[in-house]
């Protein structure tokens, strides 16, 4: 047998270089989510070289309005995903909180009316923090009673009719643009900021990303867990409200059905940007490309003129495609001793 | 330049919109939901109209959503078309639309289920009227019968517009009459897995159901297995009446095994709605019936199993 | 510490003792957690029951509970492949679509082909559908939710072009009479259920599938290091859940006697909360059969009771929110009292 | 002889990190291995490789002469080679007997023989000395009693070769000295072991050779007659080993801190005094199961006891972790794993999460500043030599050492008046171990109330001054000053002091 015996070398052990995240590494994480940029980008030149109206300032900011709606919910369904949580009540949070804009909007004034709207959303949040956290109903069922009981609520509300927002400063205020851009879209971009920066740079949003990586050690490392998950509710619940109210304002009106089935397309924008279900981090910034994603998609798909059948196909089919050809990229995302 | 900032929701106020009609020619419409045989027959009618005159008809699929129903027509103006159809999930949500169209001189006709805002055209189906036949033919044949005989009704899903009309001139008329109790009302949801539940449930709670009316054709044909499970049968005098006059629930009442249904005329809607646009385009009279609503009525008929000959030849010679 | 063997054997006894004693009592804690955690579902489930039946007239007649029966059993059966897929941490929302295909393409081959090959194209048309999913999921590495997400849409519109919108009308009455046939007075569909369960029962406790599955969805790491291949184990869980689904749509078709492409829309909510309901963690590893069976069941119980009762439509939407919220709450209060009990284990 | 199994200059890379440069072995039939390294150095890497989970990004790997690709576990399982890895990996939902034979089930036609598989792994426990009821969940089982399950699953294969990364961190004295036997065993069958620990002793005793890694690279193989302990730990820091010195033992001056009436805790048999003044360490000693992790948990608010505790004086109610912390009291679980690390984290967050902000600059204390929150972790980073490319790796790519040094880091920043323990060396190499019994020194020294519980008997003898020894939830023993000592913890562990009763 050898032996080999090198004589221990002297020097500075290698831990001890301030070494910064290698170039390489911050290249290939940049690039991970300029990858979903660049299909948003390809997917617009693409569709603008079939249909030049798809530039024409009308289409844009009907595409950035429409965007606009699921980003701001998905703004806080980011952060909720985040936390390894969910909430599939968005809907029936939309409907009670417009019909309160709708219903109180001819008695008051506009800020009164908004301020109101995100009160509920606050409220109809903190109903399912509460359930989640201290009567421990899984997140999926939990809400996917509160969003029967909102519609219901909502139903009642309203007798199952539709209450119109007359009022044309409201409308304005609401579906106006600020220059090409339009007010929600401005609204969802510093939302998109402002979920950036409480996931990434508040202790809250660390706290957040810690519970959703790892309940049990969040709370051995003493961090507030309860407060925070019944919070990040509350939080959720405004953004959708803030959705609702720029809806019903597009809508020129409020009722139950307003945003039935929204959940999904607000839990697919922000999956789809990159969140994983699974919690512990999250995206803003893949949250906005993802709706602006779905948003280009379905605007394609009108603009080209797809039959309706196959638009369903071609949704779907584009959407693994442009998933999956990232996902052979980027695999090494998954998190060490995550299981 | 037709490109218009779409989204701007402000109000044209009362001045009389000047139409004009781009180059090529193309009229868009916006439909419901393609899901339903209803809306298809309507986007065929839409389609007949424009081939009948030489124009391109384009069409996009609300899929049932409000958000949609916005963004869907004004893809369609984006799209440099001359005339708008829309049926709209929610009437109300109409207005920033016909704006949209109007800054873009577009006219707007809406197809069924409401209005809202300054549009110019209206086409009609009379809902709360076509309730009203389905009650007065029940109680046509079954009036004189002892009763109480107990009813059911199979609602659309919560919230629809023409649902509600539909079972509310249902109601009200059988109400009236002393020999008929409505003894349940469930939420069908349009389709035929919800129709079949909820009739189901019904038969369960009351087996001495007599009649059941579904507000549309697709719960309907569900509630008709659900009836055959729970063995009744129109044979056997019960009664089942739909809505829509689909091609399905004509089957089944040419099977005997459906009583009848309120007939609509989707087909001939969408050609009228055609028709609309390019007379409103031109300048001239679209013929409405009633000129200050700008509305076409379009009666609504009972199709039962002695009328159905004459109404399948009637359709048939309208295409 | 000199001492001698004699309080070293002594000493070997005491710890031996210690041992038995802290074994046991976590073997306890144990057993009463299982015992608890399978009561989960089942509360909820007999309070709703008793209830229904004292309080709803005619919830106990023959023919709604045929009806319930049928229903859950539907329902029950794409619980089963849902049970699985997310017991692999996965998920399926293209259930619905995936159901209402096989159901249409089952009717338009039984009206061409005669019942028995309709129904077995149906089920092989959920199973591929099924198959196509778990390659999605695996080769493509698109993660389940957008996977699925993506095919619900690109099923439904299969079925819609596969139809062109119409209904297809079942002519074949023997297979119209499928769902309403009865063995021994129970109905042939709550039959097909019970079976399928007992045997994906078996599966996930008994087989080395079950075993593999439990792995890969209770710590993946585990499963790769000892070499499962976890691909594969996703893979089969997708397609049992799309086969699970043509069943279901095969049985779907032959209630209804008609379908069309709107079927079955919204069913992967329905799915997941009997699953969830059920005791089947969405953390994955813990597939509960029986529980979404009874969930099932329960769920059944509870819109056809509210049915009965003829709540309008507007109060249903509250009563099944609040039935739901309550009957986790109980499940939760549960868990808590497991939770506290646990704590008194050893470690 | 011909070589059994031979890795040739095998390099494995991660973003940022080369943890192999070109390693090259050979394992003889009948060698018994030892592999030794400080945290990081690429242990666990190359054992991955031979395990099957890996594929290196050069070199290969022979077995018995013949070059093998492995491109999944099963493979490498099919090659001859079992492993017992570092990290737990069991399936909490499966009992015992399932997680033994998971991935090569005893089944006939798919069905698995539960009778068979239950009776082979109560065989298989058995010789490991263990009385385990093969059908518990592995949920309910002792960290101890895991680890036992694994080297159970890895002699349940066919195997040539066995690996063993730190098999024995978790297990107790005898536990270890059975493996011990069965190791012997083996390599006298003809078969060879590798074999991974941070206790030196381990290695002297049962290895014929050892191979040191440092940094990536093999920097010696030796028979293991030609060393001694000092040229070891010389070999693999590259540097003399610092040795760690008590300080003469506090004196008995200080406040008390932490003071404990009549505790009860749920099956710890018998309330709990304790009083810990500022600056002491004291020890927790005994046996798993002994009772050390509930009273620690308690302290902490993890577990619901009644009694009193008072915290600088101040009577405080403890029902949950999050209150204790705000009570001033923090503690470290043991299971790095399930209750440490926050995967998605990077290790400069894990550090920081329970950081103390009370004393901060008011911006610091409302918003995390990176600058600032880096700054720190460097500090920590030097202190303890945590081998990480840069403060925005996630913790997860760490080694286990190193995971569990960032964890430590945590504890330090707590900012606590009472600090407790579980195992805080667990996984650690022999240098840092030193660094952080200086830190822990350090921390009692600025006047924190410590309280360590440990099975490690050497390290509560070279830290603590004053040591409490428990048995099946008694206190047996407490031992002060001179008397902690190696000898008399363990003495008193097996219950020997129960029967002696010389202190109490
Ligand atoms: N980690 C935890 N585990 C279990 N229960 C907890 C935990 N943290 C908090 N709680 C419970 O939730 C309640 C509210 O907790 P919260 O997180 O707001 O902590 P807090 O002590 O009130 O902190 P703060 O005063 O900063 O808000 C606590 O009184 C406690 O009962
Ligand atoms: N998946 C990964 N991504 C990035 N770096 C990694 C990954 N896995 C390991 N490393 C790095 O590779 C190096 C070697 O790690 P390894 O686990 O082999 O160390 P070890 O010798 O086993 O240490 P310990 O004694 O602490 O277990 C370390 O610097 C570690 O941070
Ligand atoms: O039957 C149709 C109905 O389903 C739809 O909702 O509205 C119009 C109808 O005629
Ligand atoms: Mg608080
Ligand atoms: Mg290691």
């Amino acid at each position: 047998m050898t032996t080999t015996v090198t004589t221990p070398a002297a020097g500075v052990p290698s831990a001890e270089q301030e070494a910064r995240p290698g170039i390489g590494q911050v290249l290939r994480q940049f690039a991970g989510r300029q990858y979903l940029l660049g299909v948003l980008v390809v997917a617009c030149v693409a569709v603008g070289f079939a249909r030049p109206s798809f530039w024409g300032s009308g289409n844009l900011s009907n595409v950035l309005f429409q965007a606009s709606f699921v980003g701001l919910a998905a703004c806080g369904m980011t952060l909720l995903i985040a936390a390894g949580l969910l909430d599939l009540s968005v809907g029936g949070v939309i409907a009670v909180a417009s019909i309160a804009v709708a219903t109180v909007l001819p008695h008051t004034t506009i800020g009164t009316a908004l301020l109101l709207a995100l009160a509920i959303g606050a409220v109809l949040g903190l109903v399912n923090g509460l359930l989640v956290t201290y009567v421990k109903i899984a997140p999926f069922i939990a809400t996917l009673g509160t969003l029967y009981l909102f519609l219901g609520a909502a139903f009642i509300w309203t007798s199952g009719k539709v209450v119109p927002i007359t009022s044309s400063k409201y409308r304005s205020f609401t579906t106006g643009t600020v220059g090409l851009l339009p007010v929600p879209f401005l609204v969802f971009v510093v939302l998109a900021v402002g979920t950036y920066f409480v996931l990434q740079r508040t202790y809250f949003g660390r706290t957040l990303r810690a519970f959703g990586s790892n309940e049990r050690a969040a709370v051995l490392a003493g961090l507030p867990v309860n407060r925070a998950k019944v919070l990040v509710f509350v939080v959720a619940g405004v953004c959708f409200a803030l959705a609702g109210v720029f809806m019903a304002g597009r809508l020129s009106s409020a009722e139950g059905n307003m945003a039935t089935g929204f959940e999904m397309d607000v839990i697919a924008a922000v999956v789809v940007g990159g969140t994983a279900l699974r919690g512990g981090r999250g995206t803003a910034f893949g949250t906005v490309v993802g709706a602006l994603l779905f948003a280009v998609l379905n605007n394609a798909l009108n603009l080209l003129g797809v039959a309706s059948y196959w638009q369903y196909v071609l949704t779907g089919a584009v959407l693994v495609a442009a998933i999956a050809l990232g996902a052979r990229r980027s695999s090494a995302a998954e998190v060490r001793g995550a299981g | 330049d037709e490109t218009t900032d779409a989204a701007t929701g402000s109000t044209d106020t009362g001045a009389e919109v000047q139409f004009e009609a781009k180059d090529p020619l193309k009229i868009g419409y916006s439909v419901y939901d393609l899901q339903n045989p209803y809306w298809q027959s309507y986007s065929a009618g839409v389609k007949a109209g424009a081939e009948a005159a030489g124009i391109e008809a384009i069409v996009v699929d609300q899929k049932s959503d409000q958000n949609a129903q916005v963004s869907g027509s004004l893809d369609l103006i984006n799209q440099g078309i001359s005339g708008l159809i829309v049926t709209p999930v929610q009437p109300s949500a109409l207005p920033s639309t016909i704006d949209a169209a109007h800054a873009a001189k577009i006219p707007v006709v809406i197809a069924d289920i409401g209005t809202a805002g300054d549009y110019d055209g209206y086409i009609l189906s009379n809902n709360y009227n076509g309730g009203e036949l389905a009650a007065q033919h029940v109680i046509a044949e079954l009036g004189d019968k002892p009763g109480p005989h107990k009813v059911g009704v199979i609602e659309l899903h919560a919230g629809s517009v023409v649902g509600e009309e539909r079972v509310a001139g249902f109601v009200d008329t059988i109400k009236a009459n002393d020999a008929f109790e409505i003894v349940s009302s469930l939420d069908g949801n349009d389709t035929v897995d919800g129709g079949f539940a909820a009739a189901q449930d019904m038969l369960s709670a009351n087996p001495d159901l007599a009649v059941i009316y579904a507000a549309n054709d697709d719960s309907a044909i569900g509630a008709q297995r659900a009836m055959e499970t729970a063995g009744k049968s129109v044979a056997d005098g019960f009664f089942l009446i739909g809505f829509d006059g689909s091609d399905g629930a004509q089957d089944l009442i040419e099977q005997g095994l459906m009583s009848a249904t309120v007939a609509q005329d989707p087909f001939g809607q969408g050609k009228r709605a055609v028709e609309t646009v390019l007379a409103l385009l031109d300048g001239e009279d679209p013929g409405y019936d009633d000129a200050a609503a700008k509305t076409v009525f379009f009666p609504v008929e009972l199709v039962t199993g002695e009328n159905l000959a004459d109404f399948q030849a009637a359709r048939a010679s309208q295409k | 510490m000199s001492d001698t063997t004699l309080a070293a054997t002594s000493t070997a006894d005491l710890v031996a003792d210690e041992r038995a004693r802290s074994a046991e009592l976590a073997r306890r804690a144990d057993s009463r957690r299982n015992l608890l955690q399978n009561a989960g579902v089942m509360v909820p489930f007999v309070l709703v029951l008793v209830a229904g039946i004292a309080a709803v007239p005619n919830f106990a007649s023959g023919s709604n509970v045929t009806n319930m029966l049928v229903n859950a059993a539907i329902l029950a059966i794409v619980g089963y492949g849902m049970t699985l897929v997310i017991a692999v941490r996965g998920i399926d929302l293209s259930v619905g679509s995936a159901q209402a295909l096989a159901a249409c393409i089952a009717a338009s081959v039984v009206n061409s082909a005669g019942p028995l090959v309709g129904a077995v194209v149906g089920i092989g048309v959920g199973a591929g559908l099924g198959l196509l999913n778990g390659v999605i999921a695996t080769r493509l590495r698109v993660p389940g939710f957008i996977a699925t997400l993506s095919t619900m849409s690109v099923f439904r519109g299969f079925v819609l072009l596969f139809t062109g919108g119409a209904p297809i009308m079942i002519a074949s009455g023997g297979f119209k009479s499928v769902a309403t046939a009865s063995v021994l007075g129970i109905p042939l569909p709550f039959v097909i259920a019970v079976v399928i369960g007992v045997g994906a029962w078996f599966a996930l406790d008994r087989m080395r599938f079950g075993k593999h599955v439990v792995a890969v969805g209770g710590s993946p790491e585990a499963a790769v290091d000892t070499g499962i291949s976890v691909s594969r184990v996703i893979l089969l869980s997708y397609l049992a859940s799309g086969a699970a689904a043509g069943v279901g749509g095969v049985l779907l078709a032959s209630q209804l006697g008609v379908v069309n492409g709107s079927v079955a829309s919204g069913l992967e909510l329905q799915a997941i909360a009997i699953v969830v309901l059920g005791g089947t963690s969405m953390a994955g590893g813990r597939p509960r059969i029986v529980g979404t069976f009874v969930a099932a069941l329960l769920l059944s119980m509870i819109n056809s009771g509210l049915n009965l009762l003829n709540v309008p439509s507007f109060y249903q939407y509250v009563a099944l929110g609040a039935l739901l919220v309550f009957a986790l709450s109980i499940d939760g209060a549960q868990r808590a009292a497991v939770r506290r009990m646990l704590e008194g284990r050893l470690s | 002889m011909p070589a059994l199994l031979q890795v040739v200059d095998v390099v494995q890379e991660y973003p940022g990190v080369r943890a192999l440069k070109g390693v090259s072995l050979e394992l003889a039939p009948g060698q018994v291995l030892g592999l030794v390294g400080e945290n990081g150095a690429g242990k666990s890497t190359l054992i991955r490789v031979l395990g099957g989970i890996e594929q290196p990004v050069s070199g290969s790997v022979l077995v018995g002469g013949t070059e093998r690709t492995f491109r999944s576990s099963a493979e490498s399982q099919a090659a001859g080679i079992s492993v017992v890895s570092q990290e737990f990996r069991l399936v909490p939902q499966l009992s015992v007997a399932d997680n033994v034979f998971l991935g090569h089930e005893l089944t006939g036609a798919g069905v698995v023989d539960r009778g068979r598989t239950r009776r082979r792994t109560a065989e298989l426990l058995d010789q490991l000395g263990l009385d385990l009821d093969p059908d518990r969940p592995v949920s309910s089982l002792t960290v101890g009693d895991r680890q036992m399950v694994e080297i159970a699953r890895a002699l349940s294969r066919e195997f040539d070769v066995l690996i063993m990364d730190e098999p024995t961190a978790a297990l107790n004295g005898a536990e270890t000295l059975r493996l011990h036997e069965i190791v012997r065993r083996i390599a006298a069958q003809g078969k060879a072991v590798v074999y991974v620990s941070h206790h030196l002793d381990e290695i002297f005793d049962i290895c014929g050779d050892v191979a040191v890694l440092r940094d990536g690279a093999l920097v010696a193989h030796a028979p293991t007659a030609e060393l001694d302990e000092a040229r070891l730990v010389e070999h693999m820091l590259g540097r003399k080993p610092q040795t760690f010195e008590r300080a003469g033992s506090t004196s008995d001056e200080g406040a008390a801190r932490l003071e404990v009436v009549g505790l009860r805790v749920p099956g710890v048999a018998e309330p709990f005094d304790l009083t810990v003044r500022g600056g002491e360490i004291v020890g927790l000693a005994g046996l798993v199961g002994s009772g050390r992790t509930e009273l620690t948990r308690a302290l902490f608010g993890d577990l619901t006891s009644a009694g009193e505790i008072r915290v600088d004086g101040k009577p405080v109610r403890l029902t949950n972790p999050r209150e204790a912390v705000r009570s001033g009291v923090f503690m470290l679980s043991e299971d790095r794993k399930g209750e440490g690390i926050l995967p998605h984290l990077d290790v400069t967050e894990n550090a920081m999460v329970s950081r103390d902000r009370s004393s901060l600059p008011l911006l610091r204390r409302l918003f995390p500043v990176p600058a600032d929150e880096s700054a720190q972790f460097s500090r920590l980073r030097a202190d303890m030599r945590i081998r990480v490319p840069h403060g925005r790796q996630l913790i997860g790519n760490l080694s286990g050492g190193n995971q569990q040094k960032v964890l430590l880091g945590r504890a330090l920043l707590s900012g606590c008046a009472v600090l407790l323990l579980n195992e805080p060396t667990r996984g650690v190499d022999v240098g840092a171990k030193v660094d952080i019994y200086q830190l822990i020194k350090q921390l009692a020294d600025a006047g924190v109330a410590v309280v360590v519980s440990s099975s490690d008997a050497p390290e509560l003898a070279a830290i603590a001054d004053r040591c409490a020894v428990y048995f099946a939830g008694r206190r047996v023993a407490e031992l002060h000053g001179r008397d902690v000592t190696e000898d008399n913890i363990v003495g008193a562990s097996v219950g020997q002091t129960a029967q002696e009763a010389t202190h109490v």
